[in-house]
């Protein structure tokens, strides 16, 4: 495994202040600021409800910030629409995966794909992406046939297609058995260190987070309370009580 | 002339064509987009009246109002169809249907442009500059072209940049925003193309009956046939509202040669219902399961 | 007493997904069914609960009453509950509906009541949460208003399918202990899990779907232990 | 011109609680089966007919035939629902409006092959009677409508909200799947929700008898503006219908009166979009719901 | 060729199924009277019908008769704007069309050499409706024109607005105050509006034209608001219908209707036309269980005329014949059963082909009945009931 620390880590990409959103009387998110970097790998963890993925959806565009300021690659995006962001370089999947039923897998990454390309190598760009997240012998299958988890993967290469700056991953490992997670621990890592992107990744499985990311961001109740190297983060008292829960 | 040949089978070829070519100027918006206008007559009526008033009142050529019409009704189609994509599913169909109902009070009222209820009746002056043929062939030759020309526009759309993008915001919309897809931008050009090609069905109508007044352009009885043609052929595929339209219109044809009245529209009615029920994705989609090459 | 699978096969129109499974839970106890994905884990629930798969040969009994073909509505009223992958709230109804109506077959008329506060006791988060809409809970939230709308209708045997999927670890711990609390109240729980380390450590007997049939079985113990286990699902 | 508003007012309101009644059965069945029954107006047409042959036989009130027309009419809707709407329950949105669109031609062509194109009416004592109080009219047969409407919509409102088939039918629309889960038959439920939305056209029908001629295409003048009235509302929510028939009774009114007859109902489509830009899911609907179930 | 074939086209489904129907049961008696009489030259007469329900269909099903079924002469259409469609096609194939009903003044003003109508125009009865106030209403309410307010209400489509147009401009021509003319779209659900702007322009005489409902929706929530006039002239379709009179009951008595009549004073008529006037209403009573309106003796008059004077006299289907024929008829006024004489109008003027022996004629409800009571000549009784009695009193 390779020593995250001693990555040489890239200039800053994102960088998002005092976002707040409120759900009626809840306020989903926080007063949360967050920086990410070029080629860093930042994990995003909280208890259910904390708003984390509100905090995904407010960075590329899917919910408006009722207050803060996004700006991405020194581009102000905030309140843009979810279009803007991807065309600025912002990939995501969602937590609760929405393909595209009528397509197939190929099609639904060529649609992201011909963002960037026309469509013969957008289709050719797609195949090299399904490839990549492992789904080659699905190419034809309807979305809307698939299982959980190849639909979890279909997000991911979603994402992919847009050759993104910067990846959200929304528990993209929810629902993987061990070995799959492994695998999947190394495609992700290869996103950071290979194609150079920024990935900041939303988990519950903590043996993913302490491998892979550079960064742990913590949320609880809309509010950041934690933020820092991983190792530290989950020897803070106030994640163990929140988040993690002590071992008995 | 052998009886095949006969004018009143030119006539039914004729209406098969344009019926193909206006339900597959829907099709591009409901089989792709998932946007179920019910509200196409209104662009179907605009662009009939437009020629036809230029031609009787003003004197222009009605290719030149054709020409007129497709923008018109394509900015009229984009002022009002725009607001309704805020609209999912059934609100979108059921805002849709005021469109013509709208369109007709209107054409009612504005007589010193439209002669109101009287409704135009165009003079028999044939000539390829008045488009306006003593022949049934050359309607049958306009109407095969337009036709052709929709289901050329489809099979190009069809799964192509644009095609992906509508399916996508069909399935969608957060989905297809997160990849970069202007969902608005999208459905806007589907309509504008959409309603172009229904434009410019209205003009051949007008200079084919040669008579139009609200309640028969604007009817939504037209809107209806339109996306019913699609529905039995088969929705989103190209092929389907040639082949729903080469079965129905035909079939109404010869009921009427058959059975008067009411049997006639019962009996239609009864095709409409059986062949939605025993095939529910269309002809063309049930053949497609069938035989998958 | 318990819920008995035989020489089941399975699929979706011409599919085939299970061919000859056969397990069984018995009250009082936790029984794992493990696999990878797409091995059928949810399909041999649904077989059970009587949704969408088709049955084509084997039986499912209850308690000694065969009911293969017993339509989904009546299962549940003989005493089974199926809390299913993915959730499937009823989203635009409030959390509080959402529980009335897990206790909706009449097995479990009259105490709606009991089974509120208890289900509500071992979940406190969904009790902040009554009066809001179930479809804007969070992702883990939504999981706790799953399992506990399932318990409402006072199962015999309760079918939970990865029930810690995208869960807190502190909520999957507490959702674990919660298993016990079940169990120990008499009811058999048939586990599907993806995290097989805790499933193992859960249950009691442990069953491992691969290519359509049940390929390993044992106590959950013994499973710990077994070198293709280790190394097809812990990763080890 | 002022002078008359409270008559206007009433009035308004009066024809408000009869697009209302017009429009109850069509946003049950939306709200349940997310089908839209174009065939609606047609059950009414049959109901008018089934009062109209009651009263002309038989000399039954049309009133009083509601309790012989509403349960055969209910019996009908089963056996519609049973031949037409479940194959297409979980067919694509514009598949099923066009099925429900067959079904209308057919029932409309049956009656115009069974009883001819005539124009039929039913004289009662009460057709064009009415209240006055102080210097308002009130039309007692669309008194009547307004009554009814509200008794049947507060009664299905009740139902739905408080009752549990009425919780599980909510929960049914939202997901088939997780409610035969909760072991609800949802078989019985649709049948009982399609066959209840036919009976609310039974019960208007009866009930609109007394004022409108009967014939074969009645139902298609009624249903049009009871389309408008069930988006507006809310597709789906019966509060809304009649909210929406109320609001869209007193715009016609008031604008027939004081801009133009013929313009009345341009205003109250312009209003209608209006409102829709405002609220895309209808002034009761719920942002969202109109696509759960529809695709 | 055993038969003479001949195309009927009318609307036979749809919203105007109902005129259409009686339209084609009136021409259909007429058909089985010349056949049992013989038929044409030997030949019996066979009536091929089409549904014309929409203009496209109407311009369809003539295609299908004229080019199909190769027939020379279609009668028909009941709506001029079906009329339009569908006559377009005939004269291109150079048949004659036969209108018995459509009345847009329109029609016959396109030139058409094949295109013949027997009816009246939609103005002609607009202006009768306004003619009859001035002449027997104005008298019996006891004022002059000048001193009375008219309302005239219309529905929106072609036929209610170009009467509503011709009796608003007669009406100011004699010198009425025209408190408004307000158009209406026939499938409404609810005419209180326009009830009350009847109330506020305080009219004393509406003349209104109507389709069906809004008929019926107009008196009924007149009396509901208790809004009385003096006269109320009702100008053809419902308003001379049976049906018309059974939803108002008692009610109906003293409204006026314009437009043709089934039962002019017989005496007025030749005695030829006496004759078949009552075999008709014979056979039309047998055969559809009531008695025939207005606009199935229109069908059965216009049939008639064509079969057994033109048809006859050319004995050939040739349209050149045929129309030579048509423009060769000189019936004198009272030849026909509906009063009228017929003479078209001939080529190179502006109403080629319009029948001008034919005229509309002034009724009015009279215990139940339609009453004849203007023109003179025609008339079977006086006008009644004017000032309309008050709602509380009928
Ligand atoms: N559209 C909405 N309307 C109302 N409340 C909402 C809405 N979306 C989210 N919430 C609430 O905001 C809070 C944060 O939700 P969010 O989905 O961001 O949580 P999360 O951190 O992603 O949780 P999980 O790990 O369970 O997915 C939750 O309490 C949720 O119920
Ligand atoms: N509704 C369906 N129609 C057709 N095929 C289906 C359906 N549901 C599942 N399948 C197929 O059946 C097989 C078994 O699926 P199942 O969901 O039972 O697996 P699983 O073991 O639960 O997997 P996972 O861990 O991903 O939940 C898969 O190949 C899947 O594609
Ligand atoms: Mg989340
Ligand atoms: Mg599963």
């Amino acid at each position: 495994m390779m020593d995250t620390a001693s990555r040489s880590i890239g200039k800053e990409l994102l960088r998002a202040s005092g976002l707040v959103r409120r759900f009626g009387g809840l306020v989903a998110v926080n007063e949360v600021s967050l920086n990410v970097t070029d080629r860093e790998i930042v994990g995003l963890i909280g208890p259910n409800g904390a708003g984390k993925t509100s905090l995904f959806n407010i960075l590329s565009g899917q919910l408006g910030p009722d207050s803060g300021n996004v700006s991405f690659a020194g581009q102000d995006i905030t309140g843009a629409s979810a279009s803007v962001c991807a065309r600025a370089g912002i990939g995501r999947t969602f937590q609760i995966v929405k393909p595209l039923v009528s397509l197939t897998v190929h099609e639904n990454v060529t649609v992201g794909a011909l963002l960037n390309y026309p469509l013969a190598t957008a289709r050719e760009k797609a195949a090299e992406i399904i490839g990549r997240v492992g789904m080659r012998s699905l190419l034809d299958r309807q979305a809307g046939s698939l299982t959980l988890e190849s639909r979890k993967r279909l997000e991911l290469a979603r994402a992919l297609s847009i050759e993104p700056r910067m990846l959200l991953l929304d528990e993209i490992l929810a629902g993987l058995n061990a070995s799959e997670i492994n695998e999947s621990i190394h495609l992700i890592r290869s996103f950071a260190h290979q194609d150079g992107l920024a990935v900041i990744m939303i988990e519950h499985n903590l043996h993913a987070v302490m491998s892979l990311a550079d960064k742990v961001v913590v949320l609880d109740y809309g509010r950041k309370i934690a933020e820092g190297k991983p190792e530290v983060v989950v020897r803070d008292p106030a994640v163990v009580a929140a988040y993690l829960g002590s071992d008995d | 002339m052998s009886a095949f040949f006969n004018d009143y089978y030119l006539n039914i070829a004729v209406m098969t064509c344009l019926w193909a070519a206006l339900s597959g100027a829907w099709n591009l918006m409901a089989g792709y987009g998932g946007l179920v206008s019910l509200g196409q007559s209104a662009f179907f009526g605009i662009g009939a009246y437009i020629t036809a008033i230029a031609f009787t009142r003003y004197g222009v050529s009605p290719w030149l109002g054709l020409i007129a019409g497709i923008f018109i009704t394509t900015g009229l189609a984009v002022a009002i169809s725009w607001p309704c994509f805020r609209l999912r599913g059934a609100f979108f169909s059921l805002a849709t249907l005021v469109f013509p109902i709208a369109m007709e009070i209107v054409a009612n009222n504005w007589s010193d442009l439209t002669r109101g209820p009287s409704g135009i009746a165009i003079p028999f002056q044939p000539g390829i500059s008045t488009f306006i043929f003593s022949s049934r062939w050359a309607y049958l030759v306009a109407a095969f072209a337009l036709m052709m020309t929709v289901y050329a526009i489809t099979r190009w759309m069809h799964r192509g940049r644009l095609g992906l993008y509508l399916i996508a915001v069909r399935d969608d919309e957060a989905t297809a925003a997160s990849m970069g897809i202007e969902t608005v931008k999208v459905k806007l050009i589907v309509t504008m193309i959409s309603a172009a090609l229904t434009a410019v069905g209205g003009f051949f109508y007008a200079q084919y009956i040669l008579f139009l007044d609200p309640p028969s352009v604007f009817s939504i009885n037209i809107s209806v046939q339109i996306a019913l043609l699609s529905i039995i052929g088969g929705l989103g595929t190209p092929l389907g509202p040639i082949v729903g339209s080469l079965v129905m219109t035909p079939l109404d044809g010869v009921l009427s040669q058959f059975f008067g009245g009411g049997p006639r529209l019962l009996i239609y009615g009864a095709v409409l219902l059986g062949t939605v029920l025993l095939a529910p994705r269309g002809i063309v989609g049930t053949l497609k399961a069938w035989c998958p090459t | 007493m318990a819920l008995d699978v035989t020489d089941l096969s399975a699929g979706y129109g011409d599919v085939t997904v299970l061919r000859g499974v056969t397990c069984s839970v018995s009250t009082n106890s936790v029984a794992a069914l493990l696999g990878a994905n797409g091995a059928g884990k949810t399909t041999t629930l649904n077989a059970i609960s009587g949704l969408q798969a088709n049955v084509s040969s084997g039986t499912v009994r209850l308690e000694g009453i065969d009911i293969t073909r017993m339509p989904a509505h009546e299962r549940v009223e003989a005493g089974i509950a199926h809390v299913p992958q993915g959730r499937q709230l009823f989203a635009f109804m409030s959390v509080r509906e959402n529980l009335e109506l897990g206790s909706y077959a009449p097995r479990a008329r009259g105490h709606e009541k009991d089974a509120l506060d208890r289900v509500l006791s071992i979940f406190p988060r969904l009790k902040e949460r009554l009066g809001q809409q179930a479809g804007s809970l969070s992702g883990g939230e939504q999981q706790m208003c799953a399992i506990a709308r399932g318990l409402m209708s006072r199962p015999r045997y309760l079918l939970l399918d990865e029930p810690s999927l995208g869960l807190a670890p502190i909520v999957v711990k507490q959702v674990m202990a919660v298993i016990g609390q079940i169990v120990a109240q008499g009811i058999g729980i048939l586990l599907v899990e993806q995290n097989v380390a805790l499933a193992l450590k859960q249950a009691q007997y442990a069953y491992v779907l691969e290519h359509a049939r049940i390929a390993i079985e044992g106590p959950a113990a013994a499973l710990q232990n077994d070198d293709r286990v280790r190394k097809a699902y812990l990763g080890l | 011109m002022l002078d008359i508003l409270p008559q206007l007012l009433v009035s308004g309101l009066l024809i408000g609680g009869v697009y209302g009644l017009l429009s109850i059965g069509l946003t049950l069945i939306f709200g349940v089966l997310r089908i839209v029954n174009f065939a609606q107006g047609e059950f009414i047409m049959l109901a008018m007919f089934g009062a109209f042959w009651l009263n002309t036989l038989w000399g039954i009130d049309p009133y009083a035939s509601i309790l012989i027309v509403t349960p055969v009419l209910f019996g009908f809707g089963l056996l519609a629902e049973r031949a037409v709407i479940k194959p297409i329950l979980h067919a694509p949105h514009a598949m099923q409006i066009f099925a429900t669109f067959g079904l209308s031609v057919v029932l409309q062509n049956v009656a115009l092959t069974f009883w001819g194109p005539d124009y039929r009416s039913v004289q009662t004592t009460y057709s064009s009677q009415s209240l006055i109080v102080g210097n308002v009219a009130i039309s007692v047969s669309s008194l009547y409508a307004f009554i009814v409407a509200f008794l049947m919509a507060g009664a299905l409102i009740a139902f739905l909200q408080f009752s549990r088939d009425g919780k599980a039918l909510r929960a049914m629309v939202q997901n088939r799947y997780a409610a035969s889960l909760m072991g609800v038959n949802t078989d019985r439920l649709n049948r009982l929700a399609f066959g209840a939305g036919v009976a609310c056209a039974a019960v208007a029908g009866c009930i609109l008898t007394p004022m409108f001629y009967t014939f074969p295409t009645a139902g298609v003048d009624l249903i049009i503006t009871a389309f408008v009235v069930v988006v507006l509302g809310g597709l789906g929510s019966v509060a809304g219908a009649m909210v929406g028939g109320l609001i869209i009774g007193v715009t016609q009114t008031l604008t027939g009166f004081y801009v133009s007859v013929e313009l009345k109902d341009v205003i109250a489509l312009v209003l209608f979009i209006l409102i829709l830009l405002i609220r895309p899911q209808g002034l009761f609907g719920r942002a969202g719901m109109e696509e759960v179930g529809t695709k | 060729q055993e038969t003479w074939r001949i195309g009927a086209l009318y609307p036979l489904t749809g919203g105007l199924a109902l005129l259409g129907n009686e339209n084609l049961n009136g021409a259909r008696i007429a058909v089985d009277m010349i056949n049992e009489k013989g038929g044409i030259a030997g030949k019996k007469v066979e009536l091929v019908q089409g549904d014309a329900s929409t203009p496209d269909k109407a311009q369809s099903e003539a295609e299908r008769l004229s080019s199909l079924e190769n027939l020379q002469i279609i009668t028909g259409t009941y709506s001029s704007g079906l009329s339009y469609a569908a006559s377009q096609v005939v004269e291109r194939r150079g048949g004659i069309y036969w209108e018995t009903g459509g009345i847009a003044d329109g029609l016959t003003k396109r030139g058409f050499s094949g295109y013949f109508r027997l009816v009246f125009t939609a103005s002609s009865n607009g202006q009768l409706a306004a003619s009859l106030a001035a002449s027997a209403i104005a008298p019996r309410l006891g004022k002059k024109p000048a001193d009375l307010n008219m309302l005239i209400v219309h529905e929106d489509s072609d036929y209610g607005t170009s009467v509503a147009t011709a009796a608003e401009t007669k009406a100011k021509e004699l010198g009425f105050k025209v408190a408004g003319r307000l158009p209406y779209k026939a499938a409404t659900t609810d005419l209180a509006p326009l009830v009350l702007r009847m109330k506020a322009s305080n009219a004393d005489i509406v003349i209104a034209s109507s389709y069906a409902n809004d008929a019926l929706l107009i008196q009924r929530q007149m009396k509901q608001l208790g809004i009385n006039v003096g006269a109320f002239i009702g100008t053809g379709g419902i308003y001379g219908l049976a049906s018309f009179g059974e939803g108002l009951g008692s009610a109906v008595n003293g409204i006026f209707d314009t437009e043709g009549s089934a039962g002019i004073n017989p005496a007025s008529l030749s005695d030829e036309a006496r004759t078949l006037l009552a075999e008709f209403q014979k056979r039309f009573q047998a055969s559809q269980g009531k008695a025939p309106s207005y606009v199935g003796t229109q069908g059965f008059v216009g049939t008639y005329i064509l079969l057994d004077k033109v048809l006859r006299t050319a004995g050939v289907t040739d349209p050149a014949k045929l129309k030579e024929a048509a423009l060769a008829l000189d019936i004198p006024a009272g030849g026909t059963s509906l009063g009228w004489g017929v003479k078209f109008v001939r080529p190179g003027s502006e109403m080629q082909g319009q029948n001008e022996r034919s005229f509309p004629v002034a009724q009015q409800w009279q215990d139940g009945k339609l009453v004849v009571v203007a023109p003179d000549n025609l008339k079977t009784g006086d006008p009644v009931l004017v000032p309309l009695r008050t709602w509380d009193k009928r």
